[in-house]
């Protein structure tokens, strides 16, 4: 199985798309995957990242069929 | 405890009536505290024409019922309604409503600013502003410290 | 800024609709903090069959308009609008409607629950309530220290 | 003229009238309205005192034609 990377707001319009794909390797985690997908562009600092739809940190495990997110900070209310 | 996407224009008074009406258990809320945003027709002295509200589906039901989940925690709530817009909004379009009805007053008032402080920070949901002078923006938002990811 | 007496029963959210359609800052205010009272059916443990509210004509208004004029002094409110019932009153209906509209949810959050908390200890009303075992008993409020009126 | 004294709730019950009247003499204040009314009952420390709709201490003038009126502690809202 693979991993869906998911991109939000103004975060996906800077990067031209809303959804990354990524095969699974041991070991893998939120840092690991943004670098493995943006290789040379550093991960904002303001960006979020969510596994699973929990937020998550930069060392948060990825898991085999995992859905991963990145986004801006939130706005709503 | 219900919480909803709404999306299409919704009148809170209404959804506020039809909430109360079928609550079980009339006569024991001796208080209800709301709080009702709406979409001005002016940000950071600009004059707004239309806001876009994104949202991340699944994530944003999950992130509302955990915090009025921990609002239900600390106090003792009798029934709570949360709805916000997403889509494209117009001034003067209700953004989002919350509203906590308790027996005591001190415990509705604590409740609803939790929800709505927390959904502000918390909650995925992301504002475009369209302006008069043609120009679109990103409404500018700060991570809050704790779930900023952490510099490696 | 409308404050009232109701002295039959009235629809808080009615009364905010029509409130707010009446709004002639409409796209202004992005907030609304509202704080609606309801008469419970039990008080101190005993079942609650009606309650009877007496107020002082003319003193409840003028400290009632004060409160909101405080309130207006410390925050920057668009709006508020405070209804009070007075007379003889059944559990599930509405004793007292605040509602303050502002800019910013900060504000309109402060000034709503100032106007509450002061109402509470400064406005001239007063419950009386009718037990289903028969008994009536007023009340026990607490006199706030500084308006209490000192020993000589 | 004479000055309008009000009872309201409990304390209205308790005197058993709404109103008194008493007549203005120079000096006169809340404490003294209340002592002349009511000889040999003394205040209650929990009631509340309004000169003219406004909150009155125990030595706040009353003028003639002003409207007095004593009460317990409010629980409105």
């Amino acid at each position: 199985m693979s991993i869906t990377v998911r991109y939000f707001a103004s975060l996906k319009e800077n990067l031209g798309r809303g959804e990354d794909e990524i095969d699974y390797a041991e070991g893998l985690t939120v840092k690991i995957a943004w670098d493995t997908l943006h290789q040379g562009r550093p991960l904002p600092s303001n960006v979020l990242a969510a596994v699973n739809m929990e937020y998550a940190r930069l060392d948060t495990a990825v898991k085999d069929g995992d859905e991963l997110a990145f986004f801006p900070p939130v706005t709503g209310g | 405890m219900i919480v909803k996407i709404a999306k299409t224009a919704f009148n809170p008074w209404q959804a506020l009536q039809h909430h109360q009406d079928s609550l079980p258990n009339s006569g024991q809320y001796g208080a209800a505290s709301i709080f009702v945003g709406t979409v001005r027709d002016f940000n950071q002295g600009d004059s707004v024409l239309e806001m876009c509200l994104e949202y991340y589906p699944g994530m944003t039901e999950r992130q509302l019922e955990a915090i009025v989940a921990e609002a239900c925690q600390q106090w003792r709530v009798l029934s709570c309604l949360v709805i916000h817009r997403v889509g494209v909004l117009l001034p003067n379009d209700t953004v989002v409503l919350v509203a906590v009805w308790a027996a005591h007053r001190g415990e509705a008032f604590d409740a609803c600013r939790y929800i709505m402080e927390t959904l502000k920070s918390r909650a995925p949901f992301w504002k475009k502003e369209q302006l008069a002078s043609g120009q679109a923006r990103w409404v500018a938002g700060h991570s809050p410290i704790e779930e900023r990811l952490p510099v490696p």
